[in-house]
């Protein structure tokens, strides 16, 4: 116990006294209850009992909590020491020091994924906004078909309303056009790097968004039936990569950091200069 | 690993027979007996608990079976409608409340000052006052059975289902005492795990050992953490909708009296305001174990200790705000349907989380197969399979059809036998060698593991069908020609693989007892500080209090060459 | 799915059971929209098992030990990568995102549904263990008032989807809580004391409907069946027509003899039966017992047999019902299941 | 165990290992939960406001407590000053404080005791008359019974220290009390607030 480890010798060592109060305490109140489904007698023993239990209970806490002290086993008894085991650990090679990092090392600083992913969104609605404006004639077109996604009173509206402003279109489809950019942006740095291709604007800027639009065609009939029925696919396949190739060039253009997982926590904490074996890749 | 040797603990059944282990001798069956009534210690209590949550988990299974059995035909009589209604209250409210939380805080007892490297717990009385608590409010609910009119018709069972929605509990539906032995005694039990949690709280800030930082708690530990935070916010909800029920009842209160201006639904929220959270209290401690387990057998540490934490927090935190969910049908504002549809699919991504970080754990590892990693293995596989019934439920549309009928049945046991239950199994076959020195007989473990994963599939996998096609929960009955037939015959068939299962698991632990073969300090060559100590540990845990500069102690200790602290 | 699909060629023709009550096969339009949505969630829970459970079961096929001397080699201890971390998050918030979208938009089309003015309207009143049903009327003043009762089946007419009609149901409850539930027509909504719900039906095949009530609700929760007929527009009506008209006398000696039996016994004092003494609220109204097809809410087909069994001792077919048993006489019994053949 | 020694010294050898002290985070641990308990009546109190169907209504009898409110959070100041003074180590002054404040927190209980009497003998109002009734007397009487428990803890510590038992090591236990001390007022306020100042417009 830590409330008074000065107690302990070095043949012993100070554990609580077992103590019949609480199991009697437990069963007073136990009775108590019992004694609300059966005879109030049983009740009132249980109190009696409850209350001498806590009493006593109250006893061997104050002033001092009962201690014993408790032998402690000769040595041959104790636990063998932990020591060295026959093993080696595999080591991966990917600096001297390396083996044990936090992979990778080095990435994508977050934060370029996510003003990528912003100013992709930001395109992507632009373009989407102007198609509405001169194809449709309607620059809030495009952002009620969006939130018809979610909002029950676009999903269920007619065209001619759907070209008009609402309020909760725009907040709607804004909440959801800034997340999905954002998020689809931070994808970017960290998955970009791993695709198995020299020419990562291939990956991120076309295919990854080809890709996508296919998902969305194949499942737009239920995630967003307004959308479907009105559905054009130049413009859409336009603005989807437009984000990706936004998207990508910001974060491509953007120096990896160290995350630093490398480090020893003493260089982590600055009380090192640097890890030795730290290597920029 | 003594003497540095390499074994590993596969081979079992060569079995070596030594003469009983110190201190077994000492008294008769009285100072044995005494000692079990007035013990303080952690260790032993935490055993206690364990081992009277198997004995609730054999009862409430025991009913179980017979409600399997009922429904196994169409238009059955084998068991009269009320006693059937009995039967599945029972077995619900046992095994939250007499089998879950028992074993947890069993667990949690038994583990957590080890593995912080503390002698006892905080609050060593307060803790042997919880287990006694829970033990004696569990026979209470028991009692039920003799109480009023006796075992005929089932005695006073509670008769009201585990969630005891109002007004099925009012005076005027619910004649006699039934509805009180359920109140009284989860008003007790709770009064216990309260005092349990607040104690397990206590133990893991104040009595870490030296160097053992948050950040190098084990994540056992860090899981049990966030579950008493849960107890000790949820729990009370449930013990103020006890109160209003009982002074609903005694003294003709009116909280829950629909006909004088109180609420039916103002129940279900106070209920779920603890339930829902009851629900991640049960299925945290299972990912506890995966965290400690996984990593030892896969040969690695936790994959992203960091974001396991986080997840773990972001759970509670989200679990707190997602009661409503259970209450889509009862015809809340489509906002408020929005709110709680969103908040509940939010908790899908935390979990995500940590099922991928022990695959990512598993891979490029060396698994090693023993029972507690296969237990892990069908965890991970099921409670995908769990979570993603979740997922499908959390659509407030879909879950107008699915809600209260048989898919939520099945979702609910794949959560807690498919995640609980086998990380329950998975964490008795990793520490039984540490509690009683002898390991477990493998063999023995995967003529349970099959027979219990083939029973478990085979009984809770057609009920997700049966309740596509519109069969309800709770109906001791169902008329021929719709549809259900099969799925409830396969379902019952496989409860008889579940029970030969069981009684084998039970056989494993008794036989192992006596024939086991010996454990050592260290068999499964694992890294955290209750591998330290002797099998079983003394009184006291450790000697000397240990100190620690990494998640992985022992590790360090094995590889001077390579230890974790230099990267940490 | 398909194998669980009723026969689909009966649909539309002449009025027929739909006794397999497949959430997937909806025939109506509020139950399409919730399986619209639920084929959304269902299809990327599918992905996302197929997907995980194929990198569980790569992992554990590619990464198991090669046994002792394999042993002696730890492999290389990887603390984790917060990229892959951050894209298995990202992922799963993404797909939240699209599931939180169609989520929000189903809850509101079918809950905030505005009802046109043609609809039926049709307040259900949950008891133990069965369902009273009013047809309600315009009360001139905006409101609403009880046209006649009827109980246990529930008769709505096809809603065709050039020309919907649709039914509006108002539930209540006059005891605990239930649930009304039938699986092709809707979702459940529950069926609260002091509280009122709504929910609506718009189906566009003809037939009898299975159902059951979805919360436990005590002893025989499991027998508070549903039965709803969906009929053409003309039979519908012919049916509304019926049912407002006051009962036929009884015919000959043994009926009217049951009649003094019921009459005489409290059974006027839970059951109703138009233009009668009889107006207990307590039982479901028998003024048209006989234009059901089932007694005590599904328990039994309707008939001579199974409610002379009722009449006798009604806990013999459905324990633990509230009804008592009215120690009746044979002679009794049979004179007043002949009255009752009578309400037709 | 004694190879733990053995490593080599890092950055945990510069600051010393002081975890809190169990006294106080199971007393702040208590605290929450006991606040998730009494959130839930109050949330049931509010949610009934205005909801009951007969009289007796709140605007027909509550009437603000102010004097046994000054009394309850006063004595939240004398427990304070009790503290100081034992911390001192001014023996007499601690007792006196400490026999305020039990005086102050008994002189609240009476006015509840007197309250409830007037509503249930003179104004009729019982636990089961309507749901205000039903709210106000289990959400008032919680906190009642908090301020029983408190007065027994600050009892058991009076008559402790008059015995000469309360030692230095005590301490801490006369600050923990008194944090549950501040509990209880802390919930009163809330309670005062909802009950008296907000329901009794109803």
């Amino acid at each position: 116990m830590q409330s008074d480890p000065h107690h302990d010798s070095a043949n012993s060592v100070e554990l609580p006294t077992p103590t019949a109060w609480p199991i009697i305490t437990a069963f007073g109140l136990t009775l108590l209850f019992l004694g609300l489904v059966t005879t109030l007698f049983v009740s009132l023993a249980g109190f009696l009992l409850g209350l001498i239990g806590a009493i006593g209970w109250f006893g061997d806490v104050f002033p001092h909590p009962k201690h014993e002290p408790f032998p402690i086993r000769p040595h041959d008894e104790w636990p063998k020491d932990v020591c060295r085991v026959g093993r080696t650990v595999t080591h991966l090679h990917v600096g001297e020091h390396g083996h044990r990092e936090q992979f990778p090392a080095a990435v994508h600083p977050y934060t370029a994924g996510f003003i990528g992913g912003l100013a992709g969104g930001a395109v992507m609605a632009v373009i989407a906004c102007a198609w509405g404006y001169l194809v449709d004639q309607s620059l809030w077109y495009p952002v009620n078909l969006l939130a018809a996604a979610g909002l029950p009173e676009l999903s269920t509206a007619s065209t001619e309303v759907l070209k008009q402003f609402s309020l909760a279109g725009l907040v709607v489809a804004l909440i959801t056009h800034v997340t999905t950019s954002v998020l689809v942006g931070l994808l970017y740095t960290v998955l970009l790097p791993m695709l198995p291709a020299k020419r990562e604007w291939i990956w991120g800027g076309i295919l990854i968004p080809l890709m996508w639009t296919g998902l969305i065609w194949a499942s737009l009939r239920f995630i967003n039936p307004t959308l479907n029925a009105r559905f054009e696919w130049l413009p859409f396949v336009i603005s989807q990569i437009a984000f990706g190739m936004v998207c990508g060039f910001y974060v491509f253009r953007s120096t990896k950091v160290s995350t630093q997982q490398g480090w020893t926590v003493a260089a982590r904490l600055g009380v090192e200069a640097q890890h030795p074996g730290e290597k920029k890749p | 690993m003594a003497n540095g040797t390499t074994t590993t603990a596969t081979d079992d059944d060569d079995f070596v027979i030594t003469p009983t282990r110190p201190g077994e001798e000492k008294g008769a069956w009285s100072a044995w007996i005494q000692d079990l009534l007035f013990t303080v210690d952690h260790k032993k209590l935490g055993l206690m608990y364990i081992g009277s949550g198997l004995l609730f988990f054999v009862v409430a299974g025991l009913m179980a079976t017979l409600i399997r059995a009922q429904l196994a035909f169409p238009n059955s009589h084998l068991i009269a409608p009320d006693v059937y209604n009995r039967f599945f209250t029972m077995h619900g409210t046992a095994m939250v409340f007499m089998v879950g939380m028992p074993i947890i805080f069993g667990m949690a007892n038994y583990l957590v000052p080890i593995m912080i490297g503390a002698r006892d717990m905080a609050f060593p009385r307060l803790n042997a006052f919880g287990f006694w608590m829970f033990f004696f409010s569990g026979w209470f609910l028991y009692f039920s059975y003799f109480a009023g009119p006796g075992l005929y018709n089932a005695g006073s069972a509670p008769d009201i289902g585990w969630f005891a929605y109002s007004p099925l509990t009012a005076k005027a539906f619910s004649r006699g005492h039934s509805s009180d032995y359920w109140t009284l005694s989860l008003l007790s039990s709770g009064i216990g795990s309260m005092a349990t949690a607040l104690n397990i709280i206590v133990t893991t800030i104040s009595l870490r050992c030296k160097g053992m930082t948050l950040g190098r708690m084990p994540l056992f530990v860090w899981t049990f953490l966030v579950v008493a935070f849960l107890v000790i916010l949820a729990l009370p909800p449930l013990s103020a909708c006890q109160i209003m029920l009982i002074l609903d009842r005694y003294l003709g209160a009116k909280f829950f009296d629909t006909q004088s201006g109180g609420s039916a639904v103002l129940w279900q929220h106070f209920f779920w305001i603890f339930g829902h959270p009851e629900v991640y209290i049960l299925i945290l401690p299972g990912f506890a174990a995966m965290n400690e387990i996984v990593p030892v057998f896969s040969r690695k540490p936790i994959f992203g200790y960091p974001i396991m934490v986080g997840a773990n927090v972001m759970i509670a935190f989200i679990s707190l705000g997602v009661w409503a969910h259970h209450m889509f049908t009862v015809g809340m504002t489509s906002l408020g349907n929005s709110f709680f549809a969103i908040s509940t699919m939010l908790v899908a991504i935390p979990t995500g989380i940590k099922i991928f970080n022990w695959i990512g754990t598993m891979y490029g590892g060396k698994i090693r197969f023993e029972m507690p990693m296969i237990f892990c293995i069908a965890f991970l596989f099921q409670f995908l399979i769990a979570g993603l019934t979740g997922v499908m439920l959390s659509v407030a549309p879909f879950d107008w059809q699915l809600s209260d009928s048989y898919f939520v049945v099945a979702h609910f046991h794949y959560v807690l036998i498919g995640g609980l239950l086998y990380t329950i199994f998975a964490s008795i076959y990793y520490w039984y060698p540490k509690a009683f020195g002898r390991m477990m007989s493998h063999k023995i473990g995967l003529w349970h593991f099959w027979l219990f994963t083939i029973g478990f599939h085979l009984t809770f996998g057609p009920q997700h069908i049966a309740g596509f096609l519109g069969m309800p929960r709770r109906i001791y009955t169902y008329e021929a020609g719709r549809g259900w037939e099969i799925w409830n015959l396969m379902s019952s068939i496989g409860v008889i693989f579940q029970l030969a299962g069981v009684l084998l698991f039970v056989w494993n632990l008794i036989y192992s007892y006596r024939k086991g073969k010996i454990a050592g300090d260290d068999p499964w060559d694992a890294w955290t500080l209750e591998w330290a100590t002797t099998s079983p540990p003394p009184d006291y845990n450790f000697e000397k209090i240990p100190e620690v500069r990494s998640r992985r102690p022992l590790w360090d200790l094995k590889h001077p060459d390579d230890p974790d602290w230099k990267y940490e | 799915m398909t194998l669980l699909l009723p026969a689909l060629t009966a649909r539309a023709a002449e009025p027929t059971v739909y006794p397999i009550s497949n959430m997937f096969d909806p025939l109506s339009k509020p139950a399409l929209m919730i399986h619209e949505s639920s084929i959304v969630v269902s299809l990327i829970c599918l992905v996302i098992f197929l997907l995980v459970t194929g990198m569980i079961a790569y992992v554990v096929v590619k990464f198991p030990s090669k046994g002792a001397s394999d042993d002696r080699q730890e492999p290389p201890q990887i603390y984790g990568s917060s990229q892959i971390e951050l894209a298995w998050t990202v992922i799963p918030i993404l797909i939240t995102v699209v599931l939180i979208l169609v989520t929000t938009r189903t809850i509101g089309e079918i809950q905030d549904k505005k009802m046109p003015e043609n609809a039926v309207r049709v307040t259900i009143i949950g008891h133990q263990w069965w369902w009273e049903i009013h047809y309600m009327k315009p009360d001139g003043k905006g409101g609403w008032i009880t046209d006649f009762v009827t109980a246990n089946e529930l008769h709505i007419p096809l809603s065709p989807k050039d020309k919907p009609r649709p039914t509006a149901l108002t539930l209540e409850s006059a005891d605990v809580i239930h649930s009304y539930w039938v699986p092709q027509l809707n979702g459940k909504t529950d069926v609260i004391p002091n509280h009122q719900n709504h929910m609506w039906f718009e189906p566009w095949a003809t037939g009898t409907f299975l159902g059951n009530c979805a919360e436990y609700c005590g002893t025989q929760h499991a027998n508070m069946l549903i039965r709803v007929m969906v009929q053409k527009p003309d039979e519908f009506e012919k049916w509304l027509a019926d049912q407002r008209a006051a009962p036929r006398t009884p015919l000959d000696a043994i009926a009217l003899q049951g009649r003094q039996v019921f009459f005489g016994n409290s059974c006027v004092s839970c059951h109703k039966i138009a233009g009668t003494v009889a107006v207990g609220l307590f039982g479901p109204d028998l003024t048209h017992l006989m234009a059901r097809t089932a007694i005590g809410s599904g328990v039994a087909p309707i008939g001579q047999a199974s409610l002379r069994d009722w009449v006798r001792n009604p806990a013999h077919l459905k324990p633990g019902v509230l009804m008592p048993d009215m120690q009746l006489s044979e002679a009794q019994v049979d004179q007043v299941v002949a009255y009752l053949m009578t309400l037709k | 165990m004694d190879t733990f020694i053995n490593q080599p010294v890092s950055i945990d050898e510069i600051t010393p290992w002081r975890p809190p002290s169990i006294r106080k985070v199971g007393m702040l641990t208590l605290i929450t939960t006991e606040s998730a308990l009494f959130a839930i009546f109050v949330v049931a109190y509010i949610f009934y406001i205005g909801k009951s169907l007969n009289g007796p209504y709140p605007h027909e009898l509550l009437e603000i407590p102010w004097s046994a409110s000054f009394a309850l959070f006063g004595s939240s100041a004398t427990i304070t000053f009790a503290e100081f003074a034992l911390k001192k180590g001014n023996r007499p002054l601690f007792h006196l404080w400490w026999f305020i404040t039990i005086a102050m927190g008994i002189y609240f209980l009476g006015f509840t005791a007197y309250e409830w009497h007037e509503f249930i003998f003179e104004k009729h109002l019982t636990i089961s008359t309507n749901v205000f009734g039903t709210t106000f007397y289990s959400l008032v009487g919680l906190h009642a019974s908090h301020v029983v428990v408190g007065l027994l803890l600050l009892g058991t510590i009076l008559i402790s220290s008059l015995r000469n038992k309360l030692d230095h090591e005590h301490h801490e236990h006369v600050e923990i009390i008194s944090w549950y001390w501040h509990f209880v007022d802390a919930v009163w306020a809330v309670v005062l607030t909802v009950v008296y100042f907000i329901s009794a417009h109803y």
